[in-house]
């Protein structure tokens, strides 16, 4: 095999076999068990940076695995790809480090971290896919990776959401796997990128297309958690802070929102897709979902119920960027994926760490923190603003391409949507923000569990500051080289290089 | 009307009987006999076309198989019958619970 | 046909398991035992070897006491035999471990038990000689050694329960035997062979192929528990021992869907209709879904498995309608044909080593705790984190989730369905997938909650574990090897009718 | 005038099946059973099957009723007073059948008489497929024996008569699994009827001799193996039924090696001649008469050793 495709291979492997020899370790094997995931899981960094650095000089990733005379196994690298390769290798490393100290001493850890390698398995396999049906296996392979991890605790709230999650994510797959199968027959073997494929049948099958284009969003729809599919996010966080963090700001949600973009990018093409009229109903749900999952987040007072709905909030932004044509919305909705997920993993960093620390899970309960975890609620506050769309953080990069990229194509509704949003993200931000720094403690903190030398155990505080850094850099830096909104622009321009 | 039309009819109504009876019946001993008769009308199927195709001597070859085929009739009904003998002697029933 | 390359194999896959098994009586308990195993080891072996010589050497024939049909029996192994023999090894050797361990940490093989060993491999040898036969009667008599070994060993338990569950099992299948043998009788006699391919040749259309055709499917499909004359399988699977539930229900119930297989494609081209596919077809979507549903009713888990091998076996009989051909489609243009036989084949695969390891890992279940409650199941994760990963693994693959060989089964049906255009048959596909995730997930649903008191249970050998997980990860490593294996289910010589024609142009009905 | 036989003696069947299933009490339907056997053995000779006639007679009829007699006895026994380890599965409810069961009935009825005519006219309207008969008598003077029957029984189908030998055996093992085995008690010298034991007695060598005059004929002529083995099992079971436990009396090693002796003997004989270069039951023309006969009279021997089991066993 050639060097490249093996390159792939072994970026799976990276996560893959660690999840395999976890599972065969020992409980009480700590040391191994840290050991093996953080080697996996920096040298899934080193690989996907030298794939990266190896795509930009020229070379070409291709790994082909016939399963049936057309049922191919097919890995590539694409700019897309790649973007979201490296948001899940990086994030992968912070968050091992993360959950290595936020569940110290917790029971079956051997099978959480097992399941952990094994999901970011997945989603590297998301990434790397280079077909329809490849991405269809990893996507489904997701789900039962994660599914351990949702009823990690175990006690019959966390089974209950992990049946509802089940019940979503399955329904999802399955609704999926009819729409793959189907275009697998209407367009044989589909390749990311080979948009002509479609181009050339809308004219005899257009009913069919169509309906196929609807079952399959409707599919991804779920993982994306776009209204009326959403339900799921919010029950799910349950699942322990580093399981939140890394799933539902990055793995899980993102496969909905990166699937999303490939069917319309990458399968069906952007003007094939235009042209069919399958973007404005796609754009209205995303819409509604923006809005509804900022209002839902208004009412909340559990830390994490807030952040989930404002995740469903956020990942519509990417729907919504997807639907709208045009180079500057693309830009906006490509880098909205990196950008949103380390900002929400930052947030979800903090509340882990909160709760971890004292013991608080509500916001009534925040008063006076910041003066006790400055780091970690400093970390908060630059996503929480980059969430709201002040610059120089990386939400606002994303809103701003987004909302030109509204003007360009003269949606203007979407430029009132955008705003209206930005105003609900402050009004459920600000005042946690507000809360954090400005209020006097009501009561007496007492330590849940004794924090070292820092404000929070040293495991626990380095990755949120990790991220939050990464916030304000993916902001600060935009203008520069391989930073993200650079690539994700150079994306946008490749898409729309050989249209009118 | 010849003799193997006769006989091969008469083998279908045979056969009847038996589902009939194996699907009405309710005691053990008499679906098990239900199960011979049909196996007598199969049988009887058999030999009616061994007669009709008969040269210097009948086909012998449905003759070989009715004679495996009772064998075998003959030893899944002892077995049946072994059993239903067993689930009296343990518990004193001699239908199905379901279809008393 | 007779020009086919001739080969030992063959005779030696029926003889072989019956010499052993002749022999494994004359010992006592535990030579007995040493004696069935080795015999099941030698059988199990024997099978793989015959099926990689048949990819090697393409189809091989053995013509039984050098009479040629239509007078003489001739065993035939094609693609299809070879695979069906291959499954019954593969997942024979891995249950026959499984029952040395299972039957010697009883302490209880000095009793009946000693009479699996036997038992067992006359059934093997049965099964064997069934998927070789190529002679209706033969087939009778194969499906006769079948029927009565198979029960024996469902009411080995000794159980009441066991013993109505065979009582019924059996007077189901004699009725089913009696109802083939008279469709076999009616074709004899229309046709004056026994012989498959000439009678495919043979036959001509008319209310006597036509009858034969409607008794022999109903007969089958009383032995095969296709719906609605599956009463009988659910009691008598779930009643029995953990080993002989796991044979029953992954090997057993493919010998009747194997001959029907066979007499569909081979023998009844002239006298199916399109309409006689969609009813097929119709009972076994409802098998798919009602069996599904079922077992998601159920409070034990023996019962749920055996529910769910009505709802998979289902899927089987869900790619008979597109194997027949309306009257106004060429043969050539038919491309969904080799979809169809390829997912039917791999489900047949996928269920055999998912639904085996599912009742082993059940057995080990019974084993610990004494009973199958699936409320017992909390926990499982915990005390027993292989049998959860076995159940786990294996019900991915009954669900049809990638890359299991269920899914590659699932996508194969669904290829053929929307190639054909009968879409209306999706729906059924997706909503058994959904209503089989419903249970598999209940069950593990309760293997990760917490027990709601300290269980007691009695040490299982690791090694029972060991059996179960292999089998289940089976269902997946199927599908690793894919591409040659569908090649060579399309690929060996043939006789004409048959698979070849099902791959080249299907089965074409009339009217 | 013949036609009129066959009339009388098909309507005579059908009363008697319909009698048997339709009567109020076990002992009648058992009885009736008897007499169906019989008439269906005479509607054998008519159809000029003197083998199946022997073979109906004397298994299905005879060896079937001895055994549904003695179950007759054991079920009209008092046991069911006291129902005892009554376990019934979780899904076994009973349904009250308070509602009118006359739709169904109905329902049933009319399908029945659907089958019967559909059936009857798909064997009305067989095709003349031919048979095998001029097959059969060309390659018959290859087989090496001259009867047409035994010759596909034991040359050109053997391998079904082999397979049908263990059939045989499984039975066996399968009522042992049902729960035979452990309850077998000897037979003790109870008090039977002296006059009873005399006409055993007189009965057992003319059994003999008549089941070695089958099997030796059935070269040339009816009879054979299954009709030969049922006469020498019925002797056993006459000894039991004498008060002889000559079952019980053989050594165990004996016991096993005579039972399974007719499969193995017949198996390892094709295991030779697949070895020797031919196909399995390919016997060499110049001796395919001799090896005929051995392999016939060791399967005759099984075959009689082994019913007597399963009338030991089952019955008790």
């Amino acid at each position: 095999m050639e060097m490249n495709s093996l390159l792939l291979i072994l970026i799976l492997f990276s996560s893959l076999v660690p999840g395999i020899l976890i599972l065969l370790l020992h409980e009480r094997q700590v040391f191994m068990r840290s050991f093996l995931n953080l080697l996996g899981a920096v040298v899934k960094v080193g690989l996907v940076a030298w794939v990266f650095a190896g795509y930009y000089s020229g070379e070409e990733y291709v790994f082909i695995f016939g399963l049936a005379p057309d049922l191919t196994f097919a890995l590539q690298v694409d700019h897309l790809g790649l973007l979201f390769a490296a948001l899940s290798a990086v994030l992968w490393l912070v968050t091992t480090i993360y959950a290595i100290g936020y569940l110290e001493g917790g029971k079956h850890l051997r099978r959480f971290f097992a399941f952990f390698s094994l999901c970011v398995t997945a989603s590297t396999g998301i990434a790397l896919s280079g077909n329809v049906v490849t991405f269809f296996v990893f996507y489904e392979f997701l789900t039962l990776s994660t599914y351990p991890l949702v009823v990690h605790r175990g006690d019959d709230i966390a089974v209950e959401a992990g049946r509802t999650y089940l019940w979503y994510t399955i329904g999802g797959g399955t609704v999926l796997f009819l729409g793959v199968v189907g275009l697998f027959v209407v367009a044989g073997p589909v390749y990311f990128g080979q948009t002509e494929i479609i181009a050339n049948l809308v004219a005899e099958n257009e009913l069919q297309l169509t309906i196929l284009f609807f079952i399959m969003l409707t599919g991804l729809a779920v993982k994306a958690a776009i209204f009326p599919f959403h339900g799921w996010l919010p029950i799910a966080m349950v699942a322990p802070a580093p399981v939140s963090a890394l799933l539902h700001a990055v793995a899980v949600v993102k496969a909905g929102a990166f699937g999303i973009v490939r069917l319309v990018y990458d399968v069906y093409g952007i003007d094939t897709s235009e042209q069919m009229n399958l973007l404005t109903p796609l754009a209205v749900f995303a819409a509604f979902t923006i809005i509804y999952g900022s209002l839902k987040a208004l009412f909340q007072d559990d830390f994490k119920k807030v952040l989930a709905y404002s995740t469903i909030s956020q990942l519509s932004y990417i729907a919504l960027g997807v639907a709208i044509t045009g180079v500057l919305s693309t830009t906006g909705a490509v880098v909205h994926l990196v950008h949103q997920g380390i900002m929400k993993i930052t947030m979800f960093f903090a509340a882990g760490n909160v709760a971890e620390t004292y013991g608080y899970k509500k916001i009534s309960q925040l008063n006076g923190i910041g003066r006790r975890m400055p780091l970690t609620m400093g970390a908060f506050t630059i996503a929480a603003f980059g969430m709201i769309g002040l610059p120089p953080i990386a939400g606002f990069v994303s809103k701003w391409y987004l909302g030109l990229g509204a003007i360009e194509a003269e949606s203007y509704w979407v430029v009132l949507v955008l705003l209206a949003s930005s105003a609900m993200n402050a009004a459920y931000f600000l005042p946690i923000v507000y809360r954090a720094w400005f209020c006097e403690e009501g009561h007496e903190m007492v330590h849940r569990r004794r924090p070292g030398r820092f404000e929070t155990p040293a495991l626990l505080l380095i990755p949120v500051v990790l991220t939050g850094l990464f916030s304000l850099a993916a902001g600060v830096f935009a203008a520069s080289a391989n930073s993200p909104l650079s690539i994700a622009r150079e994306i946008a321009e490749r898409l729309y290089l050989y249209l009118p | 009307m010849e003799t193997h039309q006769i006989y091969s009819l008469t083998s279908v109504v045979l056969f009847a009987i038996g589902i009939g009876g194996v699907i009405m019946a309710k005691h053990f001993l008499k679906k098990i006999i239900a199960t011979i008769i049909m196996g007598g009308g199969v049988f009887l199927c058999f030999v009616s076309f061994a007669q009709r195709d008969a040269l210097t001597f009948a086909d012998p070859v449905p003759h070989a198989l009715v004679i495996t085929g009772i064998v075998v009739a003959v030893t899944s009904a002892a077995f049946a019958l072994s059993l239903a003998r067993r689930i009296h002697q343990l518990t004193g029933e001699k239908t199905f619970p379901d279809e008393k | 046909m007779t020009d086919l390359p001739t080969s030992s194999y063959p005779a030696l896959l029926v003889g072989l398991p019956v010499l052993m098994a002749t022999i494994s009586l004359f010992f006592k308990s535990r030579g007995n035992a040493v004696a069935g195993l080795i015999g099941c080891l030698l059988t199990g072996g024997l099978g793989i070897v015959s099926f990689a010589e048949v990819t090697q050497r393409g189809t091989l024939i053995h013509i039984l006491g050098g009479w040629k049909p239509p007078l003489g029996i001739l065993l035939r192994m094609d693609s299809l035999a070879a695979l069906f023999i291959g499954i019954t090894a593969v997942v024979g050797i891995l249950i026959s471990l499984y029952a040395w361990w299972y039957f010697s940490s009883r302490k209880v093989s000095d009793g009946k038990f000693t009479l699996f060993w036997s038992l067992w491999l006359f059934l093997w040898a049965g099964l064997n000689g069934l998927f070789l036969s190529n002679d209706l009667f033969n087939l009778y008599v194969t499906i006769e050694v079948i029927t009565i070994t198979a029960v024996a060993l469902a009411v080995l338990s000794g159980r009441t329960v066991a013993l109505f569950a065979g009582l019924r099992y059996l007077l189901a299948a004699i009725t089913g035997s009696m109802a083939y043998l008279l469709g076999v009788a009616l074709l004899y006699g229309s046709t004056g062979t026994l012989d498959l391919g000439l009678m495919g040749q043979a036959l001509e259309p008319g209310a006597t192929a036509t009858f034969s055709l409607i008794i022999i499917t109903l007969g089958l499909m009383i032995k095969k528990a296709a719906f609605p004359f599956h009463f009988w399988l659910p009691p008598a699977h779930s009643s029995a021992l953990a080993p002989v539930s796991a044979i029953l229900s992954a090997l057993v119930v493919k010998g009747a869907f194997y001959i029907m297989l066979r007499l569909w494609t081979e023998v009844f081209g002239v006298s199916l209709s399109y309409a006689a596919g969609q009813l097929i077809g119709f009972t076994g979507a409802v098998a798919v879904i009602w069996g599904a549903w079922q077992a998601l009713l159920q409070t034990n888990l023996k019962m749920l498995v055996a529910y769910s091998s009505i709802s998979q076996m289902g899927y089987l009989l869900m790619a008979f309608p597109l194997l027949i051909l309306a009257p106004g489609v060429a043969s050539g243009s038919a491309d969904w044909l080799a979809p169809a036989w390829t997912g039917m084949a791999y489900q047949v695969m996928a269920h055999a080593f998912a639904k085996s390891s599912l009742f082993l890992s059940a057995g080990i279940i019974v084993f610990a705790l004494g009973h199958d409650r699936i409320e017992s199941l909390r926990d499982l994760v915990a005390w027993k984190p292989m049998t959860a990963m076995a159940i786990g693994i294996a019900g991915v693959s009954l669900i049809g989730l990638p890359p299991s060989g269920g899914f590659m089964a699932k996508w194969m049906l669904l290829k053929g369905i929307f190639l054909s255009g009968q879409w209306w048959w999706a729906p059924a596909v997706l909503l058994g997938s959904l209503l089989t995730a419903g249970y598999v997930f209940m069950l593990l649903r309760l293997a990760f909650a917490p027990a709601r008191e300290k269980i007691a249970f009695r040490p299982v050998p690791h090694i029972l574990q060991v059996c179960a997980l292999l089998l289940a990860l089976g269902s997946f490593l199927i599908v690793l090897p894919s591409e040659n294996l569908i090649q060579f289910l399309g690929g060996t010589e043939s006789f004409g009718t048959g698979i070849e024609s099902i791959m080249e142009g299907g089965v074409h009905g009339n009217e | 005038m013949s036609v009129v036989i066959d009339i009388l003696m098909a309507i005579l069947l059908i009363y008697l099946a319909l009698r048997c299933m339709l009567a109020p009490e076990l002992s009648k339907t058992i009885f009736t059973f008897f007499a169906f056997g019989l008439t269906l053995a005479l509607a054998w000779i008519r159809l000029e099957a003197v083998d199946v006639a022997i073979a109906e007679a004397a298994i299905a009829s005879g060896f079937m009723g001895v055994l549904l007699l003695d179950s007759l006895r054991d079920f009209s026994y008092a046991l069911s007073k006291n129902p005892k380890n009554l376990e019934l599965p979780e899904n076994f409810t009973i349904k009250e059948s308070n509602k009118s069961l006359l739709l169904p009935r109905l329902a049933l009825g009319i399908g029945f008489v659907i089958f019967l005519l559909i059936s009857m006219e798909a064997t009305w309207k067989t095709p003349e497929g031919g048979g095998l008969t001029a097959v059969s008598e060309e390659l018959l003077p290859q087989s090496g024996v001259e009867h047409p029957v035994t010759a596909v029984l034991l040359n050109f189908r053997a391998y079904d008569t082999w397979l049908e030998i263990g059939v045989i055996l499984m039975g066996l093992l399968a009522i042992f699994a049902a729960g035979g085995v452990k309850n077998y008690r000897k037979p003790s010298m109870t008090a039977v009827d002296p006059l009873l034991r005399q006409v055993i007695l007189f009965f057992i060598p003319v059994l003999f001799l008549f089941g070695a005059f089958l099997l030796y004929f059935g070269k040339t002529g009816p009879g054979g193996a299954f009709q030969a083995a049922v006469l020498w099992g019925s002797i056993g079971i006459l000894f039991h039924l004498g008060g002889w436990p000559i079952f019980a009396m053989i050594p165990r090693k004996l016991r096993q090696f005579l039972l399974t002796m007719g499969l193995g003997s017949f198996l390892i004989l094709g295991f030779l001649l697949m070895a020797a270069g031919g196909a399995m039951f390919e016997y060499p023309p110049a001796y395919a008469g001799i090896l005929i006969l051995i392999a016939e009279t060791l399967a005759a021997i099984s075959i009689a050793v082994a019913l007597t089991a399963i009338y030991v066993y089952l019955t008790k």
